[in-house]
């Protein structure tokens, strides 16, 4: 029987029609897919599920009655559960208090604190994940804070679980621990509605599916089996892919970056490696095994303790990222949120904010050459958008990330590009498309380093893998070795530890 | 033992009560006291000072209250801590509005010396023969200060006896009490009533006068056509009294710090000293002056 | 030396260099430790300490309020008018925290229901109550006619004044509220990201409109405390207070940008300007160089406590 | 009809419904639509409108500067007191833009550099600087010698004084750089984002060192017309200044939370008080009234323009 039912939902912003008539239905205790293209308009769906939007027209049925509410309290109190793509955490609170945080236990008042903790202490043992209750959140890595979102839906009794790209951040190993717990709920009988980007999750988790394209439902397939990948990613772009990764050998020229003994606060292991012109080098590891960490140092971002960083054999002095770009290094970093999009400006200014300075005389704009850079790249990543003038809040997750790419891409002269997290929350159509833009620069001659959390990716693109673990280099393997298990064995710090999370100071 | 006695007033700021800071220190110097001077722009700000004074083992103080109603709470205040008590310049006055004839008092009254600008005007009127029917008056007004008002309508009610029409006089509200808010809120007066020929300008000091002369100039009203009179003649007076050209500033009334500062803490001193118990009441006046002899009428004021 | 630097650079560090400034001036300054100076210094610092309990609420969820010494000026007419037309003191009283939490709550309303910048509304509000008082009182103060009322800020208990009382009862009743009830948190979480907590469905809209309705009827008392010290209502009162209040918030380490705050140094913050003045007094310092010296001091808080906590490792 | 929303609603909307309301006044109140009266207006909003267009850089970027009103004040005795010293006007004049940037540029050493919070250090540097000038003046007012300084202010150029001039290429200047060179652009990328502004290769530090140098800069100028003006440097000049001119700004649209700034809008916040308190003084409002009004008019045109873009679907 049908327990959670969507009616002709739909909702639009200005210029955009995010949701156009979309129905559908999830049976009782199905974990139900849904995919599409950045813009799609799958956490639009979710945002009117979980009562913070309100649908336009179109109505949402749970156990066969229509849901009228006006808040997402209300939601809540029908038994609504979000967890959304953008981290919804506060971070000055501790990770109880976070996740107490709408319905504290509370007499007349005044929160009852022991309860508070153990309530989550235990919760948090029981679901196996190792964060410290009363740990501030603005102290976790971003991983340990999508734990600490995923545990929120799980700490409370709920009819219907929706999780917005819940893996986004998590390395394999956590994404274990969430499809575990997903499967728990499923057998309680709650129904969850799970979006991702990645087919192997969906097709591991799901019992059926429903693909939206341009804010319209594009297929609906009530079971998954007898579904191929090939037909859902035709479904979601409206053309065929046949190989996402594309990769073909390049030479390799000159040694172009050479970082040497790099260390910092918060990576106290000195870390060396070497990328030639024209090689990818991938970064893989668990969450907080130091790649992040070890970007920043290298980009200036952070300050060193100790270490050199060269570019074609010139010292790159680490007192500002300004030194780093003018040396021709690049990063694109990994938390888009706090570190990538500039708020309340366009995509326009969000993409040339680097970059003009080589088409700006005496620091006067060119807006002419900016709004052909915008068109380009908002062509060629295929930013969904009304226009380019569009504020980036705006814009889906994954075409903000399109844009903050857009920004590094179109940076000229650059050597060295660093990129943490490159997919992140991107179709598999622009997926593709990003990684022949990266094959392309790297035929050009740049060197790239490539931080990935997605073995199938960083094994997919990579010319050479650097594998991180507990904030040291565990191996270096190149492209003929490249074997799934021993390069997860060797990010796997060891069988005790295995899974733990790491407390590291963020503090944005 | 040493005497140390609290000077408190209500504008540190303002030239004049630095000047009558400096009498108070002159007095000080030749008796062989200490005076401690405190600043206090309102009532709260008074009570600590007090307090403050009383730490610190002073067993007197004078002071220019900011706002004349704070008097009970002051004398409570001045007897909690043991100190003696005398005002300068405003007068306390108790919950029904009756000055406390109890604490010694040196003063000037705010209408009388209000009433002297409004002569001083007046006659300069006559003298240049200008028919009051033809005259505009600006009332430089900063009504949510008590003194300010009291000063106002002083000049106000020696015009209106003098014949000037009362619907020739109009308002210039001050945002703050300094020129520049002056100059804004006259500047809108002299454009509204474009037609009028010939201004006056009174204020609550020199410098709400000055705004209003200033404001007179930016229109292109000649200094022939604009008399106005200040309250103060400290500095800001003084400078327009020195610019090679006369202007609309016509002249401001003095008055004495020397005697409110210098005489005050005398008093207090010989009080706390002798034991010998000032005037309950000692009314001082103000003094025209003009460009022409303004330097005579400070030298007799005992201030240079 | 390990547990030292534990200290100084701990959460409490701000107030353990303050405690360590105040034994300084406690040696340096005549006068300055005797009984009768700190009960003057805590009295002077009153009317900013109890409005800094709830601005800190304020401020803590990334809001601002300007019209605080308005609400003040004007409460404390009420009270005086309020009493003297009434005959009674209680009314007077409640007449002066209606008022107070009225403005308050019309600020919450304006700024959390119809969404207007809080600076704005706060800043409008605090001209129009401000208005209203001088309007009521034609610009000049009014005088209390039952001396019963001065006696809300003569009496005492065990030798400290009762106004002394009630701002320390207030700082532990608020110190209580914020780190140990839902309402505490909530107003930390607004501030520290407004669109979770609404996604966690705090009612946020409310949250605001009570903590500015709570601002306004903790300014009444101030208002109130205030006039029985001055013996009178003066509608000019309390001008400027809003940003002494602000800056002991900020010097206490609560965040303009929301999210954080401690009772503890809020209260550290209130005393740091309460002694600056006061010390400066006992010195003889010119009024000029008051304004000097009051400027260098608070540089050098805030300069101590960056140091310390940039010390202590902490970004941002 | 469309079209009609459309200007409304579109980013221009709040010019429009200032156009809309300067018709309406000028319709209705005798007197204000004359040249006299415009030009007088003008001149009223001089000092905020200058020390406005820097300000709006300073919001922009997430910054905020108290001390704007005691560099006015500052810079304009220094312009009295060097000419006078040295005879030399154009010293004097440089004297007082010197004193004014360098101020600014210590409030953006410490405040960018050592990371203080921007509110408490201009709030200290107000003081210092409010002391400073009073203690280098004695607290007087210091008269000019060379009546030519008054020129500055009275000499006209087309009927128009050249304070209003000067205010106009500021406008004209600022507004370019605002939103056509990378300045402008860094400026609200920084007020946006400023951590993935330093990331994108924005000198973060630089830039906010530079936007308070230059706001100092700017006082200096607001400071040499206001002494002009006046024909003498007051060290008690513009007092409270600062509010009026971030209230302008943020009446004209621009964020405190940074990134989102206009030279429209903060032209409009600028004529719109000076317009409020020429009708009001227009339509002999009594003093006490004016305060409410004041207050009421703030309310009424964020209310307006919150309306307008609520109904355009903006999110906040
Ligand atoms: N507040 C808003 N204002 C304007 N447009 C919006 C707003 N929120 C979403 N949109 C638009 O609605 C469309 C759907 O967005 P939505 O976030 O639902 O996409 P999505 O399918 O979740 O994409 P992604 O995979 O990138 O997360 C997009 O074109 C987006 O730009
Ligand atoms: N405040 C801290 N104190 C001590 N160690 C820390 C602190 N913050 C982070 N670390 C450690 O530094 C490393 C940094 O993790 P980083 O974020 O660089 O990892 P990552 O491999 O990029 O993983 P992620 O996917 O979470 O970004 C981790 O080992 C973490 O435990
Ligand atoms: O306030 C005034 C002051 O400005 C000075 O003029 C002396 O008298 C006081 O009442
Ligand atoms: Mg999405
Ligand atoms: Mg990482």
């Amino acid at each position: 029987m049908a327990f959670l039912e969507f009616k002709h939902i739909s909702k639009g912003y200005p210029g955009v029609q995010a949701l156009a008539d979309v129905s559908f239905s999830v049976e009782k205790g199905a974990v139900h897919g849904l995919m599409g293209e950045n813009g799609a308009g799958k956490s639009t769906l979710i945002r009117v599920l979980s009562g913070d939007q309100a649908a336009d027209a179109g109505s949402i049925l749970i156990d066969g009655e229509e849901q009228r509410y006006g808040s997402v309290r209300d939601a809540f109190h029908a038994g609504v559960i979000v967890i959304h793509q953008e981290l919804q955490l506060v971070p000055e609170l501790t990770v109880a208090e976070n996740l107490w945080l709408g319905r504290f236990p509370a007499k007349g008042g005044v929160i009852n604190g022991k309860t508070l903790i153990e309530t989550v202490r235990s919760k948090l043992e029981e679901i196996g994940i190792d964060v410290d209750p009363s740990a501030k959140v603005s102290s976790l890595s971003i991983g340990a804070r999508q734990m600490v979102e995923i545990a929120k839906a799980v700490m409370l009794d709920a009819r219907v679980i929706a999780l917005d790209e819940p893996t986004s951040s998590l390395s394999s190993r956590e994404s274990e621990i969430l499809f575990s717990l997903i499967e728990k709920l499923k057998a309680k009988g709650a129904v969850i509605l799970y979006v991702s980007h990645r087919l192997d999750e969906i097709f591991r988790l799901c019992d059926s599916l429903t693909v939206l394209r341009d804010g319209k439902l594009a297929a609906h397939h009530p079971e998954i089996a007898g579904t191929t990948r090939e037909q859902i990613i035709s479904e979601m772009v409206g053309r065929e892919i046949s190989d996402i990764w594309g990769w073909r050998a390049r030479p390799l020229g000159e040694m172009r970056l050479e970082a040497k003994d790099l260390s910092g606060p918060r990576l106290r292991n000195p870390i060396s490696f070497s990328v030639r012109r024209g090689e990818i080098l991938g970064f893989f590891g668990l969450i907080g095994a130091g790649r992040s960490e070890m970007a920043r140092l290298l980009y200036g971002a952070d300050a060193r303790d100790q270490g050199q960083v060269r570019i074609d054999g010139a010292a790159v002095l680490p007192d500002d990222p300004k030194a780093a770009i003018d040396a021709g290094m690049v990063l694109c970093p990994e938390d888009r949120k706090s570190d990538g999009i500039v708020q309340g400006r366009s995509i326009e200014e969000n993409i040339a904010i680097s970059s003009r300075r080589h088409f700006s005389p005496f620091g006067i704009l060119n807006p002419k050459k900016e709004a052909a850079l915008a068109d380009e790249f908002i062509a060629r990543l295929r930013v969904r958008t009304p226009s380019r003038k569009q504020d980036i809040i705006n814009l889906s997750g994954g075409n903000q990330q399109k844009v903050i790419l857009g920004r590094w891409l179109s940076e000229q002269g650059v050597k060295v590009l660093v990129i943490d997290e490159p997919t992140r929350g991107i179709d598999v159509g622009a997926k593709s498309e990003i990684y022949d833009i990266l094959y392309e620069l790297a035929a050009g001659g740049m060197a790239i380093v490539v931080i990935s959390s997605e073995l199938p990716e960083v094994m997919g693109i990579s010319d050479r893998i650097v594998v991180m673990c507990q904030g040291r280099v565990a191996a270096d393997v190149a492209r003929p070795n490249f074997d799934e298990r021993s390069i997860l064995t060797a990010a796997l710090p060891d069988k005790n530890a295995a899974g733990t999370i790491q407390h590291q100071e963020h503090g944005r | 033992a040493d005497v140390k006695i609290g000077f408190i007033v209500k504008q540190p700021e303002e030239p004049w009560f630095q000047d009558e800071w400096k009498f108070a220190d002159q007095a000080a110097k030749e008796k062989g006291f200490t005076v401690v001077k405190i600043g206090a722009e309102d009532g709260e700000k008074v009570q600590s000072a007090i307090d403050n004074l009383g730490a610190q083992g002073a067993q007197g103080f004078i002071v220019c209250t900011p706002d004349v109603k704070l008097g009970p709470g002051i004398v409570a205040k001045a007897e909690a801590n043991q100190l003696k008590l005398m005002t300068v310049d405003d007068r306390l006055v108790s919950a029904d509005g009756k000055p406390l004839e109890d604490v010694p008092h040196m003063g000037i009254s705010a209408t009388k010396i209000g009433e002297t600008v409004g002569q001083a005007i007046v006659d300069e009127i006559k003298k240049r023969g200008w028919d009051m029917k033809t005259v505009g008056a600006i009332r430089v007004s900063y009504d949510q200060l008590p003194t300010a008002v009291d000063r106002v309508e002083g000049a106000i009610s020696v015009l209106k006896a003098a014949g000037f029409p009362a619907e020739n006089i109009y308002d210039a509200p001050q945002a703050k009490t300094d020129t520049e808010a002056a100059l804004n809120a006259a500047t809108t007066v002299l454009n509204k009533h474009a037609d009028v020929k010939y201004w006056v300008a009174f204020g609550l000091n020199d410098e709400a006068v000055l705004g209003a002369v200033r404001a007179s100039e930016s229109v292109g009203i000649p200094a022939a056509n604009v008399i106005g009179v200040g309250i103060g003649g400290a500095e800001s007076a003084i400078n327009e009294f020195k610019k090679p050209a006369a202007t609309g500033f016509f002249g401001t009334v003095i008055i004495s710090p020397k005697r409110h500062g210098y005489e005050t803490a005398l008093n207090m001193y010989d009080w706390i000293a002798n034991g010998k118990e000032p005037e309950k009441l000692t009314l001082t006046s103000g003094s025209l002056a003009l460009r022409g002899d303004y330097e005579k009428v400070r030298k007799d004021l005992g201030i240079e | 030396m390990n547990s030292l630097k534990k200290i100084l650079l701990g959460e409490q560090g701000l107030v353990v260099i303050f405690a360590a400034a105040f034994v300084i001036v406690s040696l340096f300054v005549p006068n300055f430790l005797t009984e009768r100076n700190m009960l003057g210094l805590l009295q002077s610092v009153v009317t900013i300490g109890i409005v800094a309990c709830t601005m800190m609420f304020c401020l803590a969820s990334r809001d601002f309020d300007l019209s605080v010494g308005s609400i003040v000026a004007f409460s404390g007419m009420a009270a005086v008018m309020v009493s003297n037309a009434t005959g009674s003191i209680p009314v007077g009283l409640l007449a002066a925290l209606l008022c107070g939490a009225i403005v308050g709550f019309v600020n919450g309303i304006v700024i959390a229901r119809f969404r207007i910048n809080a600076l704005i509304t706060t800043l409008a509000t605090m001209q129009i109550v401000r208005g209203l008082a001088l309007i009521a009182s034609d610009g000049r103060a009014v005088g209390i006619n039952d001396p019963a009322f001065y006696q809300l800020a003569l009496s005492r208990f065990v030798t400290v004044p009762t106004p002394i009382w009630i701002m320390l009862i207030l700082f532990v009743f608020f110190g209580f509220v914020l780190n140990r009830t839902v309402f505490g948190k909530n107003a930390l979480a607004i501030g520290g990201n407004p669109e979770a907590s609404r996604l966690a469905g705090v009612n946020v809209v409310n949250m605001r409109v009570w903590i500015f309705a709570l601002q306004g009827l903790v300014c009444g008392i101030a208002g109130i405390l205030l006039a029985s010290r001055i013996t009178s209502g003066q509608p000019n009162a309390a001008t400027g207070l809003e940003l002494s209040v602000i800056s002991a918030c900020v010097l206490g380490g609560v965040s303009l940008a929301g999210g954080r705050a401690a009772m503890s140094g809020v209260i550290v913050g209130v005393l740091i300007m309460g002694i600056a003045e006061n010390v400066m007094n006992l010195l003889n310092i010119q009024a000029f160089y008051q304004y000097v010296v009051r400027g260098l001091i608070l540089l050098i808080a805030v300069l101590l406590d960056n140091l310390r906590s940039s010390a202590a490792g902490r970004r941002g």
